[in-house]
């Protein structure tokens, strides 16, 4: 028995230390650390912004965003037009294109993806279901959507995951396929400049230069894509040299040492990421909107950024985010940050006092919005509790629970935080202030005067109509505060001094193909 | 003298656990341990019976199953002609006032959280006799007449406080203090230091005279045994292979198995040499015990059948039966 | 001697004498039983300065637990905070001396829970046997022998953060370890003679058990009691450590400790090390009361 | 009378315990010759295991022995170093326990052992020589070679002892201390084990200690007994006289307070009182405050061992 | 042999009920626990409808008792069903994460007894000296360290301070797992594709998560081994193998050790819960890409099925690692029988 304890603890010691010092492997390969998490390897599917990055490298929509520009340029397809009415885009689509299998690219393609996005009804689905009609095969290199109405911004759309195409004879017409091992050829090859030549979940996904790409070939032979179980670990590799670039998400602290560190280079990355505070309006505590007042007048954003966030990410004094058309500073001006003397009068007003004071849960959740949200609320509470007429207890819930207390009228005042599903600011008001909205988000705001605000800036095209209604409503916000907005997140890239193409516009598309090593 | 206890087919089988695999494969057909074997025999009033023999002879279980501490198999015992197998647990928690038992180990019979007097009188705290000073008083005065002085200072003792003598005592006292008519005596002395036992056996002679009391003594030494005893019954893998009065038992013994433990037994004479032949081997299991009778396989005077039959009690003279073939 | 006179000598110490007292008794106790009772002593004076902080933790602790002011963020130890600050500028000294109410109510109280239900159950069912005794222990082994984190883990995600819910999924997990003790402590004193012979006197079941097998358990019951406390406090502070244990505004150890990991790979040692310290050395009393009480009233219960 | 192999000289062992010292022997002296039986009688606690340890330097710490000699053919045990001790034990003295049960590492072969045992003390002796050793001593003792390849607990408790016995025996020792070795065996098995002691002695030319609290042991096999009480000696003397004529009161009440079968005794010599406090022993005789024919001096002056009539006894009505 | 396949298949009969009981208890804890997968997996405001729909495929609405029987009667075929977020059959994360958390316990397990029952009997042969009594002290003090808490101050020392060891993951970021992953057993499939560098990377990797997890459990050891040891140094048949002139060494860890390591044995198999705990635990601080991890994501997706599922594996783990250790217990001791 002592001989076996011996040999084991020799192997740690000795292979451990002899042969991990030992060689390093020759092939120059970028290594990508995120903590992210690839969902389904299916664009009908897949509905996040990582598996979408993957996605935008290793498939080509219609059209496409340049490297960090927001705006779009020919793709797949050479060039298109639209109808007068504005209800039917036509494409012309790049001939000669070829599948790496050899099936060719054309018009049958592009609809049979369509179709299949529509057919399998999964997440993202609505951004073809809510807008397309069908799609008509004109010849092979020439295809057709017809829209369910005239939509403007329907380019946008069509440069959007859902509508990438897809080889036919690889992707199933009527399974979502979760890995690429369960693709006909097992591999996960498209008609972008990279594809996926191993594919481990949660470990790794590997990929190497598609030497079938119609456009140029990337500087980078190979990128692989390491998955991070916390941003701690991310953070120590990135530091011992073992991944070339981070992205998505690291700590507050982490990203205070990695942007002093000299050996890295930081890109910030403006986000269109919001978090606030939501209050159940119809039947809490909270339907006073004198007290919303009050819970918005103690907070003191740029203390919860500096204590919190070490400064690396915005106040926000509005829910339309800053850099977004239409936005205004309303809740600077009308509120303030910190403002305990406005909400001792307010409380006063709705008859609370030091001896009996306003008590009520805060409710936030643990893990969802990463480890910086317990600090987040015990901040809050003690911003709060400067008001001698406020008794705040902290409450948690996981998601999924947390979810569901929202949506039964459990929480008062609870705190969210939101990715928008296009960027607009209607997306960042309507969905929250009006009727059908606020309910979903267990607001259950209701205003006739506000739900006709949001139809009229929805239908109206004009800018200016747009830009007075937006400016109103944000007005508005400061009174009836539904939610109280608190900051805007940014976005952090690390890499190696000697990684450069790190491109990221508004849009967050990463284009893996500008990425090289200076040498 | 009128018969005060007769034990009649007496048997206790106690079954072998079987593991879970066995049960699902086999049925629940189980083997069984033949503790006691079919064994009759009575007690007089007054008298005392010595029931000997060695360790695995199921004479303990004997003693139990008369208290009914375990549940015999099958057979009855009528104490004063009421057979106490039949009646009801409630009942025969009642008749245990009267019948006692003593056991081998002194310190191990007393709970070690009990104190000397709580023990002695619960009893009577069982059997409702009594104020709570009266009991006292009865229990102190019953530890005077027992020798466990002085009463007042033992009383508030613990077991651990004691020596062996005076846990033995202590024992006795509360198998007393119901002012039982029988007494059941597991190897009383066996534990015992050789200075201590004198005093229990002689304390135990005291007694009966003094509550006129019967005992059935079992032991496994048999010049105790003849010490004390009017009859003897020997027992051998949970049958009885030999009872009579004690001069015929000793004098005149009978059955090989008895004449064996006779010579066995050493005795503080020096170089008196033994001339019987021990037996060969020792005491076989009493789950498959040999077929006929259970000696044969040692028993130097073994016949044929011996291996075959079952030999049954028979008179050797008055009041001295044995089970033996060499007996016809 | 009588009672009246000792009581009135009793009485007539000075609180020199009685201190005198109490530790030439401490020293004859130290003869007596050894390195054992200064094992006992030491967890005893670690424990009670500890329930001291707990009770009383507003005479020792220089900052409120939730005071956000106290000074720099994240400033190692040093003057005026002993323990350094955390990186919402809380002095983590104040936040170990509040904090050990938190761990130590929810400890003591699951002890106490399970051990109520456990004790009982184990009691009768050792008691008892036949089926009703098969089919409580298969529940519990089963229970017993699985990892008892993991089922808190589930526990306490079902009941979502909370003092009363923390505690009750600590007290779950316990409750096989009382009952299987207990149960075959029973066994074990069923079988003893003076159980017999309590029946040979005629005792009825329940007096049995009462009066002959309940107090001969319950001196085991005591230290595993003690040894208990310990593994709750680590179970506690486990569960607060993976997120599951009490919501913010609660000073709590585990909780800290998981706060402090994220600064690890910044050196700041302060933030991980006080906590967990902490529970050890809390975990750490009342092991050692345990094992010095289970040496000194029953030398064979560890060495199951 | 040629030279005693054993020598004990004035014997004190003492065992400090929390409360106090055990003073387990005391003042002890034997002299142990060639070839005799010598039955060491006491009651439980009398100090006679103690004693049997000893010999072999195997008391267990904290129990120490604080005075006297034990001579071997002249030389001090006691101050034999590590090696030597390991040599003497089992070559010179061999000593059996008192329960065969246990005495028998139960995780190795009863082969095993005796290989074992033969290893360490010749090397040299090739494993099939061994074999042979064993199996030579094993056929002796009565025991059947083929059980040399079981486990201990396939044996039956007899053959355990015997087993102990061959083990002692195997490398050909002086002196066997058996200490109570038939307490856990039942009476016919136990008298079997003696008629097997008296054969192996006659055998091996055995020098046998004989530690036990049962008389009738004694007297079967004893040349000479030493009777022990509270630590000390109290009577020494040939079997034939201790039995008939016991001087000391001890020693007549231990042999009258046990029934005779032999005999029709109508009443039991009792011993009131319990065995002494070691700790604290009484000042004088061990024995006076048990004693019936106790003196005043008895209780104040410890009394020597004596030679009386040609025997030896301590006690002062001699 | 035919005694051991019997009592082999015995156990596992035993390990039924178990397995069912722990089941039962589990599934009726996470159907009243608060929160359900639906809302977990849709967006923040998805409408009632299509959560409705989703709880209707996923036969989240109907009657408890239907929906366990139901999920008995496919465990019964061997089926752990299929995760209700992610659309995969439930062993297939199971089966990747699995093997991490068998290396990590077997390492584990390994340091526990290097550093449990060396120092124990150790200190059962010096008795009462300064030496048992230190080996006491660390026993005790060692019982007392959370996992975590030890994961964190040897992460901080040995991988922060000295830069010794990796503080996180199973494997250098830049060694392609795909290049040796085999059977998931990193030691192994690095051995097996020759990648020696990978193989020691692995090791490094191992040994700080494994040394933890040893260390904290060896406490339990050291006290068992020392109690055990010291009860058998007592027994006779060490004083008649003294008394034969056995030199003292031999009957210390030859005689002495070998009866005493027979109930350690058997407290290795109750304590291997207690070392999967502290696996999880251990995964959580390491980063370790275990069941464990697995199963705290999914508790916070209300994963059902995977959470039932990892359940079984562990309960199976426990079963299967006790069975080993009564089969050794049997080769060891010659008394016991099947």
């Amino acid at each position: 028995m002592k001989y076996f304890f011996t040999v084991i603890l020799a192997l740690f010691l000795v292979t451990g230390f002899v042969f991990a010092t030992g060689t390093k492997e020759g092939v120059k390969t970028l290594v990508y650390g995120t903590t992210e998490k690839v969902t389904d390897m299916d664009p009908a599917s897949a509905y996040d912004f990582h598996t979408w990055e993957i996605f935008q490298n290793i498939y080509q929509g219609l059209l496409s965003y340049p490297p960090g520009k927001t705006n779009i340029v020919p793709g797949l397809a050479e060039s298109y037009s639209a109808n007068a009415k504005g209800d039917q885009f036509t494409f012309k689509l790049r001939k000669g294109v070829k599948f790496t299998d050899g099936t060719p690219f054309n018009a049958q393609a592009v609809k049979w993806t369509i179709d299949r996005v529509i057919a399998l009804k999964g997440d993202p689905s609505w951004l073809v279901t809510d807008f397309v009609k069908s799609v008509d095969v004109v010849d092979d290199y020439t295809v057709r959507f017809n829209l369910k109405g005239p939509i403007a911004y329907f380019p946008a759309l069509a440069a959007t995951v859902p509508y990438f195409p897809e080889n036919p004879n690889v992707y199933p017409k009527d399974k979502i396929v979760r890995n690429p091992s369960e693709l006909k050829g097992g591999a996960l090859v498209g008609l972008g400049p990279y594809k996926v030549v191993s594919f481990k979940r949660d470990e790794e996904v590997v990929l190497e230069a598609n030497p079938d790409y119609y456009g140029e070939k990337p500087k980078i032979d190979r990128i692989v894509i390491r998955y991070f179980a916390d941003a701690t670990t991310m953070r120590l590799a990135l530091e011992k040299g073992e991944i070339d670039l981070a992205y998505k998400t690291l700590n507050p602290s982490d990203i205070a040492d990695l942007s002093k560190n000299s050996k890295f280079t930081t890109y910030k990355l403006s986000g269109p990421y919001i978090r606030y505070v939501c209050f159940e309006t119809s039947e809490s505590v909270f339907k006073n909107k004198i007290l919303r007042q009050a819970f918005g007048a103690l907070i003191n954003r740029p203390e919860i950024m500096k204590k919190v966030f070490l400064n690396q990410n915005e106040p926000l004094y509005s829910m339309v985010p800053k850099g977004m058309i239409y936005h205004t500073d309303d809740f600077k001006n009308t509120l303030g940050d910190g403002n305990i003397a406005l909400a001792d009068k307010l409380l006063k007003e709705a008859g609370y006092s030091k001896e009996k004071p306003l008590t009520f849960d805060l409710w936030y959740t643990p893990s969802h919005y990463g480890d910086t949200e317990v600090d987040m609320a015990e901040v809050l509470k003690a911003q709060l509790e400067k008001s001698s007429m406020m008794k705040v207890t902290l409450k948690s819930a996981e998601w999924a629970t947390y979810k569901q207390q929202w949506k039964a009228k459990q929480m008062a005042v609870y705190l969210l935080g939101w990715y928008p599903d296009y960027i607009d600011p209607d997306n960042y008001t309507a969905a929250f202030a009006g009727t059908s909205g606020s309910k979903g988000m267990g607001i259950n705001f209701s205003d006739p005067k506000w739900d006709a605000l949001f139809t009229k800036e929805q239908t109206n095209t004009d800018p200016a109509v747009r830009k007075a209604v937006f400016e109103k409503i944000q007005k508005m916000w400061t009174d009836e505060a539904p939610t109280v907005p608190i900051f805007q997140g940014n976005l952090y890239v690390f890499t190696r001094k000697d990684v450069g193409g790190v491109e990221i516009g508004p849009t967050l598309i990463f284009n893996y193909n500008a990425l090289y090593f200076k040498k | 003298m009128p018969e005060l206890l007769k034990v009649k087919n007496l048997t206790k089988n106690f079954p072998v656990e079987k593991n879970i695999l066995d049960v699902l494969l086999a049925g629940r057909k189980r083997n069984f341990v033949h503790a006691v074997d079919n064994i009759s025999f009575s007690i007089m009033e007054g008298e005392v019976l010595g029931l000997a023999g060695e360790s695995g002879s199921g004479k303990s279980t004997t003693g139990r199953l008369i208290l009914r501490l375990l549940e015999p198999t099958a057979g009855s015992i009528y104490y004063r002609g009421k057979n106490m197998v039949s009646i009801h647990r409630k009942e025969m928690e009642a008749l245990r006032s009267k019948i006692q038992i003593v056991f081998q180990d002194p310190n191990s019979s007393l709970s070690p959280r009990m104190s000397v007097g709580d023990a002695i009188g619960h009893p009577l705290i069982i059997h409702n006799m009594g104020t709570r000073e009266e009991r006292k008083e009865k229990v102190l005065d019953l530890m005077g007449k027992i020798g466990l002085t002085p009463a007042s200072f033992l009383y508030k003792k613990y077991p651990h406080q004691l020596s062996g003598g005076q846990s033995q005592r202590v024992v006795l006292a509360r198998a007393l203090i119901t002012s039982p008519d029988f007494i059941v005596a597991d190897e009383p002395i066996a534990m015992a230091d050789v200075s201590v036992r004198a005093l229990i056996l002689e304390l135990m002679k005291k007694l009966k005279a003094e509550f006129n009391l019967t005992y059935l003594f079992i032991t496994h030494d048999l010049a105790t045994a003849k010490y004390l005893c009017d009859r003897v019954a020997i027992m051998y893998l949970g049958r009885i292979v030999e009872i009579g009065t004690r001069d015929e038992l000793f004098g005149n013994p009978h059955h090989p198995y008895t004449k064996a433990l006779l010579a066995a037994v050493p005795v503080p004479e020096p170089k008196r040499r033994r001339t019987e032949e021990m037996p060969k081997g020792e005491i076989p299991s009493a789950i498959e015990p040999p077929s006929g009778c259970h000696f044969h396989p040692r028993c130097p005077y073994a016949m044929p059948r011996c291996s075959e039959a079952k030999p049954e009690m028979r008179s050797v003279s008055p009041d001295h039966y044995s089970a033996c073939f060499l007996n016809e | 001697m009588t009672q009246k006179s000792r009581n009135i000598e009793a009485s007539g110490y000075s609180s020199s004498e009685r201190m005198g007292r109490i530790f030439g008794w401490l020293i004859k106790a130290n003869k007596k039983y050894g390195a054992e009772w200064w094992i006992l002593v030491f967890g005893a004076v670690i424990i009670l300065f500890i329930s001291y902080t707990a009770i009383f933790p507003g005479t020792l602790a220089p900052y409120s637990p939730l005071d956000q002011n106290t000074g720099p963020q994240l400033m190692a130890p040093g003057p005026g905070h002993p323990f350094g600050t955390d990186n919402l500028s809380r002095d983590i000294l104040s936040r170990m001396i509040y904090g050990s109410r938190t761990i130590l109510g929810v400890a003591f109280t699951a002890a106490i829970l399970s051990s109520i239900i456990g004790i009982p159950l184990g009691l009768i069912s050792g008691f008892l046997g036949g089926i009703f005794d098969r089919i409580f222990s298969l529940i519990m082994d089963s229970v017993y022998s699985f990892p008892g984190l993991i089922l808190a883990i589930a526990f306490a995600a079902m009941l979502g953060p909370g003092v009363v819910n923390i505690t009750l999924a600590v007290s779950v997990v316990y409750i096989p370890t009382y009952f299987r003790l207990v149960r075959g402590q029973t066994l074990t004193i069923k079988e003893e003679l003076y159980v017999e012979a309590a029946r040979a006197i005629g005792a009825r079941r329940s007096v049995i058990l009462g009066k002959y097998i309940f107090p001969n358990v319950i001196a085991t019951v005591v230290v595993i009691f003690s040894l208990n406390i310990a593994d709750a406090i680590m179970t506690e502070a486990a569960l607060s450590y993976i997120g599951l244990g009490l919501p913010a505004g609660i000073p709590d150890w585990g909780m800290d400790l998981a706060m402090g990991k994220k600064y690890l790979p910044s050196g700041i040692w302060w933030m991980i090390t006080f906590p967990g310290l902490m529970i050890m050395t809390l975990a750490l009393g009342f092991t050692m009361l345990g094992e010095g009480l289970s040496e000194i009233l029953n030398p064979r219960l560890l060495e199951r | 009378m040629n030279k005693p192999i054993l020598e004990i000289k004035n014997l004190c062992i003492d065992y400090p315990i929390s409360i106090g010292t055990v003073h387990a022997v005391e003042d002890v002296s034997i002299i142990l010759n060639k070839g005799e039986v010598l039955g060491l009688v006491g009651e439980s606690g009398c100090g006679k295991s103690t004693l049997g340890l000893s010999l072999l330097k195997l008391i267990r710490p904290p129990g120490k022995v604080s005075g006297g000699e034990i001579l071997y053919r002249g030389k001090d045990v006691l101050k034999m170093s590590g090696s030597e001790m390991l040599k003497f034990r089992g070559q010179n003295i061999a000593m059996v326990f008192q329960n065969p049960l246990t005495s028998l590492n139960p995780l190795f072969k009863v082969k095993d052992q005796f290989l074992e045992t033969i290893h360490y003390h010749k090397p040299e002796i090739k494993q099939e020589e061994a074999v042979r050793m064993s199996e030579n001593i094993l056929e002796s003792l009565g025991i059947d070679k083929e059980r040399m390849h079981d486990y201990p607990h396939q044996l039956s408790g007899g053959m355990r002892q015997r087993i102990m016995i061959g083990l002692g025996l195997i490398m050909q020792p002086d002196i066997l201390v058996a200490d109570e070795p038939t307490t856990s065996l039942d009476v016919i098995v136990e008298a079997g084990f003696i008629d097997l002691l008296n054969r192996l002695r006659e055998r091996f030319n055995l020098t046998i200690i004989l530690i036990t609290h049962n008389l009738g042991l004694v007297a079967e096999i004893a040349d000479r007994v030493v009777v022990m009480y509270g630590g000390r000696i109290m009577e020494v003397g040939s079997a034939d006289n201790i039995f008939s004529r016991p001087l000391h009161p001890y020693t007549f009440g231990l042999i009258n307070c046990i029934p005779n079968i032999e005999l029709e005794q109508k009443e039991l010599i009792t011993m009131p009182g319990n065995p002494p406090d070691l700790v604290n022993p009484p000042p004088g005789c061990r024995f006076a405050p048990r004693c019936p024919k106790v003196m005043d001096i008895c209780k104040e002056e410890v009394p020597e061992v004596k030679e009386y009539n040609g025997r030896k006894v301590a006690c002062r009505l001699y | 042999m035919k005694n051991l396949l019997r009592y082999i298949i015995t156990r596992i009969l035993l390990t039924i009920p178990m397995i069912f009981i722990l089941l039962t208890l589990v599934f009726v804890i996470l159907r009243i626990m608060p929160g359900d997968p639906v809302s977990a997996m849709l967006g923040a405001h998805a409408p009632e409808e299509v959560i409705e729909q989703k709880k209707e495929e996923l036969g989240l609405n109907k009657p408890i008792i239907i929906q366990y029987i139901n999920y008995m009667n496919k465990l019964l075929h061997f089926d752990l069903g299929e995760s209700m977020i992610f659309k995969q059959k439930v062993i297939v994360p199971i089966r990747e994460k699995l093997p991490a958390t068998i290396e990590l316990t077997f390492f584990g397990m390994f340091f526990t007894l290097l550093f449990g029952i060396f120092p124990g009997a150790y200190a059962a042969s010096r008795r009462r000296k300064g030496r048992d009594f230190a080996i006491r002290i660390y026993a005790n003090v060692v019982y007392c360290i959370p996992v975590y808490w030890m994961g964190l101050m040897l992460q901080l020392i040995l991988g922060i301070w000295l830069g010794w060891f990796p503080i996180a993951g199973r494997v250098n970021a830049r060694i392609l797992v795909s290049t040796f992953e085999r059977t998931g057993f990193y030691t192994l499939d690095t051995l097996l594709a020759g990648n020696l560098y990978a193989f020691g990377d692995v090791m490094l990797h191992l040994f700080l998560p494994s040394l933890t997890l040893g260390i904290v459990l060896s406490g339990i050891f050291v006290r068992l081994t020392r109690a055990n040891m010291l009860d058998v140094l007592k027994s006779e048949y060490i004083l008649s193998a003294r008394a034969r002139g056995i030199p003292e060494r031999k009957i210390v860890y030859k005689h002495a050790l070998k009866n005493a390591f027979i109930p350690v044995l058997t407290m290795l198999g109750l304590q291997f819960a207690l070392l999967l705990a502290g696996a999880i635990l251990t995964e959580m601080t390491f980063s370790w890409p275990g069941i464990g991890r697995l199963l705290m994501e999914r508790i916070y997706l209300r994963d059902y099925p995977t959470i039932q599922g990892v359940i079984v594996v562990f309960a199976l783990f426990v079963s299967i690692v006790s069975l080993i250790v009564d089969i050794l217990y049997a080769m060891v001791d010659p008394r016991v029988k099947y």
